[in-house]
């Protein structure tokens, strides 16, 4: 840690090493947005209350909102970004495509790191395995009903493997 | 939120010296999913921060002569994961998976709920119907209280400014207790509680030899209903006058509060339905195991 | 210093605007964000188009994060821009000391309402101002802006403004509001905007009727919660021109409104929106856009300004509460002949979408059935609480709630199921509505056939 | 103990502003390689412009919707549009689409007929081809009388138009008047069941049967009835704004003003119901804002189906629900009279 309080902190972020001076309170979201530029996390409420802003670190789907850059250091953590391309989509983003699951979207980026980390541990959830997986992301346009279909429909294809692959 | 500096020990004697160094100008930081949403509401935070992930008697959950151990910085989401808890406290992972959402309880710790301590806990009802003990630990030492006297009011602890919240402890009797917990909350994800209520029994020959009724949100802190449990000791099992009995009298140790939420008059209707139907639970546990 | 309110500082703010382009960096899009290539998508390629499930043509950049939304924007030399709320529900505005704040470190600088050139707007009364000058009418009132180089700076330095306020006697409640000897928000009279639907005879509807139901229905006051919060960032090309970019859903009424406050030809003002991530008609004002212009031009940089969470509750428009009283008159077979309703909504602090609202719940309050006598009274009714505009439905939520609960409560008094009194009385092809209009392409009952089907209503008895 | 219950309500919802006029207006750019650009005033907030814009021109000029690229929302490059508001998108900008894409078509029909010998009214585009209607043989690819029309002929196919939706001012005294150009209908049912010691409502299914006139693209229709009934059920149990005595919210936070989550969530089954406007761009209306119109009274319905008790004022809180059947249950004993 520098002398005036601001850390040098390095993570991987979407299998990319980075690097960023921040000050303390720092929130991951934050530096994502500002410092790389990952602009994927979204702030909604900023309290850890909409999930908008939900990324995978170590693993586990957390509100980047409420962890300061400087915990995140020395780990692993994937943004939406880290999902599959433009032009060779994840699984789950093919069918929300298909299924035209999300409107807006805003609270997709923070909605699909649920859900993989959801499939990460379940590849085969009941539907209120999936609904108990989603309750920490707040949508106001879909009612979730589309993007239920979508997670039940790449279930269903990808019984077991569930990687990334040519968008459909 | 206002800049501090941040610290992050490696061992309790480094977290414990701080603490005592800087005392009120340091704030422990566990999960996060309180403390930053007050650091965000305020414009004049700690001077000092102090993230205690990295301290290794604070995490683990192991099964120890006294009972079984939980690491104050376990995670809810580590409580529903545990053989241990599964196995001896299942109660637990009804409460815990009843906490916020999946992010919530992946960051949120129980020492944390425990140490925020607002009336409504979810954690705070099972434990405290399971005799749960609390260990706290200062430059000075160890001690332990039981988690009805570590509660003191809303928001308030028994934990000295440069004291840690080091571990629970669940006695060996009370291990394996059929316990029940129900949650009343507005809506069914990322709800807080109305009221939430847990309950436990011990069955000895068809009666009721033991019992604890615990109700959370009704009071400044998490109470155990003695009154209640007093007219369903002795009792035969499956004698449901007298849980309505029961119910009733755990209402009137309760104090309720009006606010923008509910009544008092709904949250007594809540504690009377909530208790019957975890005694009715705990003795259906007791009678099927 | 304190800052009276006087008219030069008005002549101050127009001189302001109308000086030179002032020149600082060009605004080049950030490179930091993730650039998209051109979407080809090889999905869906079929024709005819309308009746597909053609794919969203912004559904690839939402599920991959990079739909660009205007927080996601950020220009070199940005400056952050926090508003300081009003502390009153109603009350004047004696002065406004900024001494302390605008030196506060980061601050680059302070606006308030007097600086605003035209400092009033609406979508039809212009009673709401950019920035309260004289008086505040609800808490979410803006009252002073300020710019800093940090968010956090910002807000810091709002703590340090001091604004002196002779505090109002203030009403909360529409129907205390209307009574002649309530405090006044705008003008000597709070109801501000009243409609009347009436067709046929009600009193002689109400003598043929067997049966008269009465019944007061009320609604309550309910935020859109879209879950991306307000955005907008103001900046001043090289060539002068002003290029907003706002989370606005109606830019052509967005840049009159902008050339209105801020005193300059529309074609000297460039409105840009990106995606919105969320509307249902909260984002249908300009809100913070002038302010931003204002100070982009004071301080010859890019400033940026993102609502928390709280402020899309207290300082950005809401549902109608509604008060409705339905009379109506049934014949013995269920038949409606007359109905009488009065509605009285909640205006909140300014009008905003008030007068469309009364005017869509009088013309719908009747409900989608044939009643020869109607009539139906609707005002709307300032109060000093959060400023109520278009929310998703504009009335017709709250009137239907009322007449399809009555619906419910004539069927079961009659002994009818609830199906077949709709059926009795619903709108046909070539139905009159309560306005005298011939309707068309009318597929009421189809719907109510096709859900009872759906949902097995008739193979469970009543 | 749980008691089910069912509710029925209907709607109708008009489209476009009250008489005022509420114009939309558009233009469309065919390209020498026969793809095709728009350009709208209006702006994508979610409820699907970018594409419903898209399918539209993309039917009037027999191409597909990949071929047609909607730009929006910007003052200075797109034309006026009255904006995102009173489920206007479809009807009146969907119109104005048509209108530019057919005055784009009426270029490139003039320049087809020179190259095929035919009227330019005895033309039609389907399918990326200008062929003589009736007679699909005779046919030319759309891409190359776009380029013909534009390097050869030097008429670029552009087209231009607005579109006003049609109605009559109402007297000032009865309301009489058209104020409205078009109305939808829809009907739902819900299903719910009730805890009757604690008033907890739980909504297990909604059937919900919309009029949108022709559906341009049913998973977008589809889409606002579901997220409309997420709103509704909202409104109907947990949303409220609460203010204290000095008119400050009480409750401006996610944690304290409940939406529904993915758990509040019931089975919702859609049914589009097909009807044709006359004056609509293909026959179609608009479905945005009347999606959540009926979801109140259906579930409001449904509870007192469920446990006969009536709330007149939203929210229908657990509570609200609670005591009331504790009121019911009084009332009836008194009835009975003394015990």
């Amino acid at each position: 840690m520098r002398g005036d309080g601001v850390h040098e902190i390095e993570l991987t972020v979407n299998g990319v090493v980075r690097r960023a001076q921040v000050s303390p309170e720092t929130t991951l979201l934050a530096a994502l947005r500002d410092s790389w530029g990952l602009t994927g996390s979204k702030l909604g409420c900023d309290v850890g209350d909409c999930g908008a802003c939900t990324v995978l670190v170590d693993g586990l789907s957390i509100n980047s909102c409420l962890l300061l850059a400087v915990q995140a250091n020395g780990r692993d953590v994937v943004t939406i970004e880290g999902l599959g391309g433009f032009e060779y989509l994840h699984p789950l983003q093919a069918a929300f495509e298909r299924l035209s699951s999300y409107q807006c979207g805003f609270c997709a980026p923070g909605m699909i790191i649920s859900a993989k980390a959801l499939l990460d541990e379940n590849p085969a959830p009941t539907e209120l395995q999936i609904r108990e997986a989603l309750s920490g992301n707040l949508c106001r346009c879909t009612g979730y009903t589309k993007v239920i279909d979508a997670i039940t429909e790449v279930c269903r294809d990808h019984a077991g493997a569930v990687g990334v692959e040519q968008s459909v | 939120m206002k800049t501090f500096e941040y610290i992050a020990p490696e061992s309790l004697d480094d977290a414990l010296e701080a603490m005592e160094r800087h005392g009120s100008d340091l704030k422990p930081l566990a999960g996060g999913t309180d403390l930053l949403v007050d650091l965000k509401h305020t414009l004049n935070g700690p001077r000092i921060v102090m993230d205690i992930s990295g301290v290794p008697e604070l995490r683990g959950i192991e099964e120890t002569p006294a009972g079984l151990r939980i690491g104050a910085m376990v995670t809810h989401t580590e409580i529903e994961q545990a053989p241990l808890i599964a196995e001896h406290a299942p109660a637990m992972i009804a409460a815990a998976v009843t906490i916020g959402a999946v992010q919530t309880r992946n960051m949120g710790t129980i020492g944390g709920n425990l140490v925020t301590c607002v009336p409504s806990l979810d954690s705070g009802p099972v434990l405290v119907a399971l005799d749960a003990l609390v260990t706290m630990a200062g430059v000075g030492g160890k001690r332990q209280l039981p988690l009805t006297e570590f509660f003191l009011g809303p928001r308030q602890t028994a934990l000295a400014p440069d004291e840690l919240l080091i571990d629970i402890l669940i006695p060996t009797a009370m291990l394996g207790r059929p316990t029940s917990f129900r949650k009343f909350g507005l809506r069914k994800g990322q709800a807080l509680a109305l009221v939430n209520v847990a309950a436990n029994v011990k069955v000895e020959e068809g009666r009721i030899a033991e019992t604890r009724i615990a109700l959370g949100a009704v009071s400044p802190t998490v109470i155990r209903a003695v009154n209640a449990e007093g007219i369903v000791t002795g009792k035969e099992v499956g004698d449901t006058a007298v849980l309505r009995e029961a119910a009733q009298t755990a209402v009137t140790e309760a104090r309720p509060i009006d606010d923008f939420r509910a009544s008092a008059a709904y949250r007594r209707e809540l504690i009377a339905v909530g208790t019957f139907r975890v005694l009715e639970e705990a003795l259906a546990q007791a009678t099927t195991a | 210093m304190s800052r009276k309110i006087t008219d030069e500082k008005k002549a101050e703010g127009q001189k302001l605007l109308a000086a030179a382009p002032v020149t600082h960096p060009p605004a080049v899009v950030p490179d930091s964000l993730p650039s998209v290539p051109a979407l080809t998508p090889e999905v869906n390629k079929q024709t005819p188009a309308v009746g597909q499930r053609v794919a969203r043509p912004d559904i690839r950049t939402h599920v991959t994060g990079t739909t660009r939304y205007i927080d996601d924007l950020s220009f070199p030399g940005m400056l952050h821009c926090k508003i300081l709320r009003s502390a009153h529900a109603h009350a004047r505005i004696i002065s406004i000391d900024l001494s302390e704040a605008g030196n506060m470190p980061g601050v680059v600088a302070t606006l308030t309402g007097d600086e605003v050139p035209v400092n009033s707007f609406g979508s039809t009364y212009k009673d709401q101002p950019v920035l309260a000058a004289d008086r505040v009418r609800y808490r979410g009132d803006g009252v002073v802006a300020i710019a800093a180089e940090t968010e956090q700076q910002a807000l810091e330095a709002l703590a340090g403004v001091k604004v002196e306020y002779e505090p109002l006697p203030a009403v909360f409640d529409p129907l205390e509001a209307m009574g002649p000897e309530s405090p006044k928000i705008h003008r000597n009279n709070n109801v501000y905007t009243s409609k009347v639907i009436a067709r046929g005879d009600v009193d002689r509807g109400f003598e043929e009727s067997d049966h008269i139901f009465e019944r007061r229905y009320t609604t309550q006051m309910i935020e859109h919660v879209p879950l991306e919060p307000f955005a907008a960032i103001a900046l001043f090309e090289p060539d002068g021109q002003l290029h907003l970019y706002s989370t606005n859903g109606r830019i052509t009424l967005g840049r009159a409104d902008l050339a209105r406050t801020l005193n300059v030809p529309m074609n000297r003002i460039r409105l840009t929106a990106t995606i919105i991530g969320g509307n249902f008609g909260g984002k249908n004002e300009i809100r913070t856009e002038p302010i931003l212009a204002l100070l982009a031009k004071k301080t010859g940089r890019p400033v940026k300004a993102v609502y928390t969470r709280e402020e899309e509750f207290i300082a950005s428009t809401t549902r109608h509460p509604l008060v409705m009283d339905y009379k109506t008159g049934v014949a013995k077979d269920g038949r409606l002949l007359a109905r009488a309703v009065h509605l009285v909504l909640d205006g909140g602090a300014y009008a905003s979408w008030s007068e469309t609202t009364v005017g869509k719940a009088a013309i719908l309050a009747a409900g989608p059935y044939r009643i020869p006598n109607v009539r139906v009274e609707g005002h709307a009714v300032y109060t000093n609480k959060t400023v109520t505009g278009a929310m998703r439905g504009f009335g017709a939520p709250q009137v239907a709630f009322a007449y399809e609960s009555q619906m419910d409560e004539i069927a079961s008094s009659l002994g009818m199921d609830p199906l077949e009194i709709r059926m009795l009385n619903g709108f046909d092809e070539g139905s009159a509505s309560h306005t005298g209009q011939t309707l068309q392409a009318v597929a009421l009952k189809e719907t109510l056939l096709m859900a009872a089907k759906r949902s097995g209503w008739q193979e469970v008895g009543r | 103990m749980k008691r089910a219950g069912r509710g029925i309500a209907c709607m109708w919802y008009p489209i476009g502003f009250t008489v005022a006029a509420n114009p939309s207006s558009a233009v469309v750019k065919v390209n020498e390689d026969g793809t095709a650009t728009v350009l709208t005033g209006t702006v994508e907030v979610g409820q699907g412009s970018l594409t419903v814009l898209g399918q539209i021109a993309a039917q009037e000029l027999g191409v597909s919707a990949d071929d047609v690229h909607v730009v929006s929302a910007d003052t200075d490059v797109t034309p006026m549009d009255t904006g995102a508001i009173a489920s206007r998108t479809t009807f009146v900008t969907g119109n104005a689409v048509r209108l530019a894409a057919a005055e784009a078509k009426a270029t490139l029909f003039e320049v087809a007929s020179e190259m095929l010998g035919v009227e330019p009214e005895e033309l039609e585009a389907v399918d990326h081809r200008i062929r003589a209607k009736t007679f699909p043989e005779k046919q030319v690819a759309l891409a190359e009388v776009a380029a013909r029309a534009q390097i050869v002929r030097g008429r670029p196919p552009l087209g231009s138009a607005s579109f006003n939706p049609p109605t009559v001012p109402m007297d000032p005294e009865t309301g009489q008047g058209k104020p409205f150009a078009t109305y939808v209908y829809a009907t739902q049912v819900a299903e719910v069941e009730v805890d009757d010691e604690t008033g907890e409502v739980e909504v297990l299914r909604i059937c919900a049967a919309h009029d949108s006139g022709t559906t341009i693209n049913p998973a977008l229709v589809e889409g606002q009835v579901e997220g409309g009934i997420a709103m509704g059920i909202g409104m109907a149990l947990e949303e409220e704004i609460l203010f204290d005595a000095d008119g400050r919210q009480v409750n401006p936070n996610l944690t304290n003003y409940l939406i529904p989550t993915s758990l509040d969530m019931p089975k919702i089954e859609v049914d589009l119901v097909q009807s044709y406007d006359p004056v609509g761009p293909f026959g179609a209306k608009g479905v945005g804002e009347p999606t959540l119109v009926p979801t109140m009274p259906a579930i409001i319905n449904a509870i007192h189906d469920a446990v006969g008790v009536r709330i007149t004022d939203l929210p229908a809180t657990a509570e609200k629900i609670l005591m009331a059947i504790k009121e019911k249950e009084r009332a009836e004993v008194r009835q009975l009279g003394p015990a």
